[in-house]
């Protein structure tokens, strides 16, 4: 009865059927040429998801690859990859954190503060790079921890505590760093990896893509058989495919590219996986599905029997800890920790990844997702500006036109959309 | 009807409440016993709603006592109320917007499969229940933010019903209901008490409070203004408990239009 | 008390008991402040006027409005001397005169502080960036003509940076070829890294020849970048530096940067502490000033200039140890026993 | 009882409004007459507050048009419906949280003396507008957030009488009312008829519809199903117009329990 | 009937009488007593309003005073006042854009860009000094209004509108400033007196206090006499004496110490004058309900015909204007425009000065007093810290910890308050 009803789960459009099947509900013809007209809805009503920012971000590589053809050259889209890396981990912690409705304003103090505590226990004080590079993440679970504690228990606005940090943890970095400076990390250890190691075996990269495409398109197909069998609406066969074409394409895609250069970056593989995973804590766990709770209304939240405060606690935790492992990226990338590691840009850079990805600041909303595209864009600028070599004055005000025109995209093709609330 | 224990599963002592300079509920006194549907009437802002949350430890009681089961009881934390067996619905709902319907229903109270939400049975189960109060909806897979008032407080009502309650509290479940709707919620707060619960049921509507409801506990001004027997009681004796006066608009206006008055 | 701060100026001279002397420095993202600058001036101070004397320090952070606050709270403590390295040297003149008002002598050092100062040091600065530039032609030798070389200048909003840049560009301008030239935001590690690696894909990795980066910073992110773009330790092109940091000198040991350039932070603290010892004793500057300089605003102003040194492999060994650079200890750690060994330092 | 008058103050023809995939409203049509009180009842879900909404500016319809006082008009945001003459009371009451009783009650109505808020003059007469509607709210300067459902409902109610509208729509005004407080707001709605506006009523109780109303137009899924003059219809009528079946839960509890039905 | 109950304008506290008089309103005795119980209460129940802040910021002051004795002096209170008035002056702006719930990251670049066309159109165009201040101010307005016309129309969120300004108009004042770089302004011009010009004469000050507190006075009774005469609720006598001493007391202080430096500065008068300015237009103009309105819920405030994307662009327009303003008091300061002018720390503190203060970030609530007390907080910090002179490391530390302090005051005073949302 009801196959061939679909349903869209992911973005809460509405398109499944109750029992007493609603009879205003609108049901897509089935085949490709629902999907289409579906489509062609969807174009004029705005619920796109992520097509405006990737939209965005393609053109942005055009615009770019104009200038230079070096910009989609399979070196430079590499590179351009695992530099968003950093940028890109660090925001998948804010994006729990505006999930919330909140702030994190210390993630790049935190960064660099635990850059700093792995340089001084690696180098200085001779630990094993490993238990180092632990203690270091440990120290940013720890910090973000303290931040939802004086948030969540103390009731202390987040925006200062972080504030707070911002400066603490600053401090605390130059303080452990003392009169060395900066301190150059080991050429060949783990953190010099992270940023420096390609599969270069050419099965990794397509091995991934295959692996990728085919747990979608199984994990698409059980769903869909659980569905049939409770009798709740299910995607059709159809529909399925054209999915996992959807993201085989990109995958293979990227497979090839990396393989034209060095092969498949370590850092992609593990910024990669973190998306993946908190993606699914987010969407597929109780964990998540209270993150998502609080952050709608923290009040019923609580009225349903939620313990509001450790939610927060955690989430400042997952912060701290994203902003600690986002801070190895970094200091991966230089192959040091010094005295402007997390300084500078870096903290609106993290947070402009999560918001131009499409999470929104009034909590609720949001997937981690957007930390991957929102990283990407705001890389591409940086790669594209380095590859022209502008002057920095001009190359300030491409950057914040071009952040805007990305974004103005998403809003206009929003805009048609009637949202309730503010988005 | 139905046999009334001697202990009540609930009762309240002394409860007090002030909000800034506003005395909102003074010594108030309440007892709900198993197998018995209590009616919590009284005026807009006589303290129904804050006396329902102080129960349901969303805003504790400054001073008084809770009894559960004859015993003291402590309730701080909606979580506590809960775990006593309290399910709770109230007048402002307490939805989260953001989640479709079936994450609000299960929220707190989500179904696993391997530690993973099983989206599947929480649909198909979301599905039973609502069509058992009637209610359509075009999807529950949409955000509750877009639903209608009727709809979303359905699915409030809907929520209270999915732990294994021994006292369930409506504040005003009926409110926003349509006809159909509101003959499946007094259906169901009949088997409710037919299955040994305890319900306290809130509402301005004094023919739906008369055909549900075993006792009429009024409150007026913060106080406790009398408990009715409703079987004893005739309906403009509660509402003169209401208003405080048996001359009042209800009166003059039942006087002025009789002919409508069924 | 309210009135402490204008009335005695004057008797200022001839005051008895311990000197206070201010110490502003720019920022706290390099270490040499902190490291060198500060506790070498302390000693000095400490040495020419005794133990007892009052340092009173801040850092503006790289902030002009702070520091001007720092000024004003020198001013408001009523030091005897100032010794004022500025964030931005123009900017700066309305807080030296407002001091010089006050009768507190101020000292420029580092950077030529505009405004009323009594005394000038600093490390030559144009020059930094022209011996940065003629030790990279020199290495380069013919390959000038073959290639491409990368430019990694300092941060635009740092007024020092554009005297290394055109120092720069004076000794390479017709020499070689530049590729690429960039600011780097924040004089930020990561940025430069970007940078060159947007400068390998641009150019082609063959055509590189050279990195002028203007720090050790900055040359530590471009190393980064060479070393992913697959250079092999032996084939890396020469990258300049600047600050001689610890890490630096290690990867000069190394061989991975090819040079730093060296500023005699003794020399150069020293004489500013002799000119705020002998600016707060209200003594004359002649006997210890070297030279004259004359600022936009100020003509003749008692100055010592030091002259900022090149420090490739050769160099290293003769500064170990000496006060102003790093002990053996520091830099032989594990990691760098071998390198340490083969340039003789022990 | 009182002339109505053969143009419609307000007319709607052929209105349809789409939310994504639900199609929410179809070709509704509805007259709205000066000296009438029309009700608009349905099913939760139905549409009712759709097209409200639809009317009052805030989420314009798709498709269809409407006819002000005999002439097509434009309505595209709140504003402009209000300039017609249109005061709305909406179910979600749409109140701002922070600002107090009486900022909520003149909001983008200010009354100001030389240019200046006249916070006396407002809450002078913010005292009185409350009083009549026999409310009791123990300060106009508290924010309405920590008012009760039915105090932010009576807010909402007097909001709408600031102006000087010609048709008043209220989308179950007496939802979170008690007794006496519905007793005023029934009487209201009689006054504002004999003052010759129009007024639109959502309701789900069928006793208030009967008690105030000239004509009921019932909205069944989105779409018209059919309109009553009260005074030649039954209850019965009506219950089984919204529910599409004349055998429904209502009927059966009906049957179920007559003792209680008065 | 009724004289003698009290009723609380300024914050909401429940303390009026309906004309049906609710029984369950607990009415102030009258008098000194009842007003001592009333703030018993109120200390109980954590519904102080700015008193936290001021305990936090008298204890600031107690402990730099213990460390070093010249904290106290007028001299160094004559600087710290004036110092923030620049950050006191954005703080403004952004609290009108935290009352709408939004945020304005821009505030920095636009006060740097500002100051630039200042100094190019004054010192190398040889404008009229005047003249270009004005021009810079309408620049900065015209920067906020391209902001809201971002936000509000085209529905870009208001976080990447500001973000794009924090680079575009960053990068807009390098170019400006050319390869000149900083330019010094007149010693002696208008831009240079804001800082440092006082009033010398003994009579401004005391003249200006006295003008406040007999204002003060004297509007309460005007209040007073119409609210009995229209029959609502009015202060008592004793109540409005009370107050006019609170508000006396610290404003004869204050003159008596500026008098004992140099006399009243110039920017405190202007700081104080737009402070009052903008807390009258919020709470005293149609304008500033229908900002708060906008800021409680947009949805309600458009409902009610109120003209939502107008109220935004013209509070993102006043945000932008108080930046440029503030830029002026900035550029007064190092009487320069130069490069490095609006980054840095800037935002942050501004932002801060306004949170600290008490204006909540989630909209709706508000008052433009908390900029001048969040920005004398974080300017004590600053001062103090640069009395003690420690190592930067350390005092990033400490100044972190003291913000969190201050603030920390204020939290656990209102967490026993139960708000309604959050607060
Ligand atoms: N958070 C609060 N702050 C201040 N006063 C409050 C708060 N919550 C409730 N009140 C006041 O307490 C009184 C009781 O409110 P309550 O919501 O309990 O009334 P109620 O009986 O449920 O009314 P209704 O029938 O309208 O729902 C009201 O006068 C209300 O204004
Ligand atoms: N913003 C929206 N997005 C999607 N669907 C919506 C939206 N608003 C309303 N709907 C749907 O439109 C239908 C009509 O809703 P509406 O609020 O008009 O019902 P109603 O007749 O007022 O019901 P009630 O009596 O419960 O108030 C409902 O099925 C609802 O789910
Ligand atoms: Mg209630
Ligand atoms: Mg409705």
């Amino acid at each position: 009865m009801t196959t061939g009803t679909p349903t869209e789960e992911t973005d809460g459009a509405a398109k499944g059927a109750s029992t007493a099947l609603d009879p205003r509900l609108l049901v897509r013809q089935e085949g490709f040429k629902g999907y289409a007209g579906d489509l062609g809805r969807r174009l004029r009503t705005g619920e796109l998801g992520s097509v405006p920012v990737v939209v965005g971000l393609l053109i942005i590589a055009a615009v770019f690859q104009l200038q230079d053809s070096a910009f989609l050259s399979a070196n430079n889209l590499s590179d351009l990859f695992i530099q968003s890396a950093g940028t890109g981990l660090i925001a998948v912690g804010i994006v729990f954190v505006l999930i919330l409705g909140e702030i994190d304003l210390s993630v790049g103090s935190v960064s660099g503060m635990s850059a700093a505590v792995l340089a001084v226990f690696n180098v200085n004080q001779g630990m094993n790079e490993v238990l180092a590079l632990i203690l270091a993440i440990l120290t940013g679970t720890a910090a973000g921890a303290l931040h939802g504690f004086f948030f969540a228990k103390i009731g202390v606005p987040a925006f200062v505590v972080t504030l707070a940090g911002l400066l603490g943890w600053n401090g605390l970095m130059l303080q452990i760093l003392g009169p060395t400076g900066t301190i150059n990390l080991d050429d060949d250890g783990v953190v010099a990896q992270l940023t420096n190691h390609y599969f270069s075996d050419k099965i990794a990269a397509t091995g991934l893509a295959t692996v990728c495409s085919l747990a979608f398109l199984g994990f698409s197909l059980l769903d869909a058989r659980r569905r049939k069998a409770a009798g709740v609406p299910s995607r059709p066969l159809s529909e399925i495919i054209l999915r996992t074409v959807v993201v085989a394409v990109p995958a293979f895609a990227a497979a090839a590219v990396f393989n034209s250069y060095k092969g498949l970056p370590l850092a992609v593989v593990i910024f990669l996986g973190v998306v993946l995973l908190s993606d699914f804590v987010l969407r597929r766990t109780t964990y998540g599905r209270k993150v998502f709770a609080v952050g709608g209304s923290s009040e019923a939240a609580g009225r349903a029997g939620i313990n509001v405060p450790m939610i927060r606690i955690t989430v400042y935790a997952i912060a701290g800890t994203m902003a600690a492992v986002g801070g190895m990226f970094f200091a991966s990338q230089i192959n040091a920790a010094n005295q402007s590691s997390g300084a500078g840009s870096l903290l609106m850079n993290c947070i402009a990844a999560a918001v131009i990805g499409g999470t929104s600041l009034f909590g609720g909303r949001g997937k981690t997702w957007s930390a991957l595209l929102g990283a990407l864009v705001i890389q591409s600028i940086n790669s594209g500006m380095a590859l022209l070599g502008t002057g920095s004055a001009v190359r300030d005000m491409i950057t914040g036109a071009v952040l805007l025109a990305a974004v103005v995209i998403d809003s206009v093709s929003r805009r048609t959309q009637k949202t309730a609330g503010r988005a | 009807m139905i046999h009334v224990s001697a202990t009540p599963v609930l009762a309240l002592r002394g409860i007090s409440k002030r909000f800034g300079a506003v005395q909102a509920l003074t010594d108030v006194e309440l007892e709900i016993h198993p197998h018995e549907v209590v009616a919590l009437v009284g005026d807009n802002g006589a303290g129904k709603s804050t006396l329902v949350k102080a129960i349901a430890g969303v805003g504790p009681a400054d001073e008084g006592t809770l009894e559960w089961e004859g015993s003291p009881a402590e309730i701080n934390r909606p979580h506590d109320a809960q775990d006593l067996g309290i399910a709770t619905v109230y007048q402002d709902l307490a939805l989260c917007d953001n989640l479709d319907v079936v994450g609000n229903l299960f929220l707190g109270n989500e179904l696993r499969a391997r530690g993973i939400l099983d989206e599947v049975e929480m649909e198909r189960r979301a599905r039973e229940l609502l069509a058992t109060l009637s209610i359509r909806i075009p999807s529950v897979r949409i955000p509750v933010a877009s639903l209608s008032g009727g709809q979303r407080q359905t699915v409030a009502i809907a929520r209270s019903l999915l732990g294994e309650p021994k006292v369930v509290i409506l504040d005003e479940p009926t409110a926003a209901l349509g006809v159909e709707q509101t003959a499946q919620v007094l259906d169901l707060v009949e088997r409710l008490r037919e299955r040994g619960l305890g319900v306290l049921l809130i509402s301005h509507n004094m023919a739906e409070v008369r055909e549900v409801c075993d006792r009429v506990a009024v409150l007026r001004l913060g106080r406790n203004n009398g408990t009715f027997q409703v079987s004893e009681t005739s309906q403009e004796q509660i509402v003169s408990a209401i208003t405080g006066a048996t001359d009042n608009v209800v009166t003059r206006r039942e006087a002025r239009t009789p002919e409508v008055d069924q | 008390s309210a009135d402490e701060a204008g009335d005695n100026a004057d008797s200022k001279k001839d005051k008895k008991g311990p000197l206070t002397i201010g110490l502003l420095l720019p920022e706290n993202q390099t270490a040499r402040y902190e490291r060198f600058d500060k506790p070498l001036m302390e000693k000095k101070i400490k040495e020419l006027a005794g133990e007892d004397t009052k340092i009173l320090y801040s850092n503006a952070k790289q902030d002009a409005n702070l520091q001007q606050q720092q000024v004003d709270t020198m001013i408001t403590k009523n030091v005897d001397a100032l010794i004022l390295d500025a964030v931005d040297a123009k900017s700066v003149s309305s807080s030296v005169k407002k001091a010089d008002d006050r009768d507190i002598p101020v000292v420029a050092y580092d950077r030529l502080a505009e405004g009323p100062i009594k005394a000038y040091t600093s490390v030559d600065n144009p020059r930094v960036g022209k011996i940065q530039a003629t030790s990279l032609l020199k290495e380069l030798g013919d390959k000038a003509d073959k290639g491409q070389i990368v430019m990694m200048n300092g941060s635009v909003t740092d007024p020092n940076a554009k005297m290394y840049k055109e120092g720069a560009h004076s000794v390479l301008d017709g020499k070689v070829k530049v590729g690429k030239e960039y600011d780097t935001k924040e004089w930020k590690p990561e940025n430069a890294n970007e940078n060159m690696k947007g400068a390998l894909s641009s150019l082609g990795k063959k055509k590189i020849v050279g990195v002028y980066s203007a720090n050790d910073g900055m040359a530590g992110g471009v190393i980064t970048a060479l070393k992913g773009a697959g250079f092999a330790k032996d084939e890396m092109p020469p990258v300049t530096g600047q600050d001689a940091e610890l890490n630096a000198v290690q990867r000069i040991l190394t061989g991975e940067q090819f040079m730093s350039v060296y500023k005699p932070y003794v020399p150069e603290t020293e004489a500013a502490a002799k000119f705020a010892v002998a600016l707060a004793k209200g003594e004359k500057l002649d006997d210890i000033a070297t030279s004259k300089t004359d600022s936009e605003s100020e003509k003749g102003v008692p100055t010592i200039i030091v002259k900022p040194l090149p420090l490739t492999q050769d160099e290293v060994k003769q500064y170990v140890g000496k006060a102003g650079f790093f002990t053996a200890k520091e830099i032989c750690t594990a990691k760098f026993k071998d390198a340490c060994d083969k340039a003789g330092i022990k």
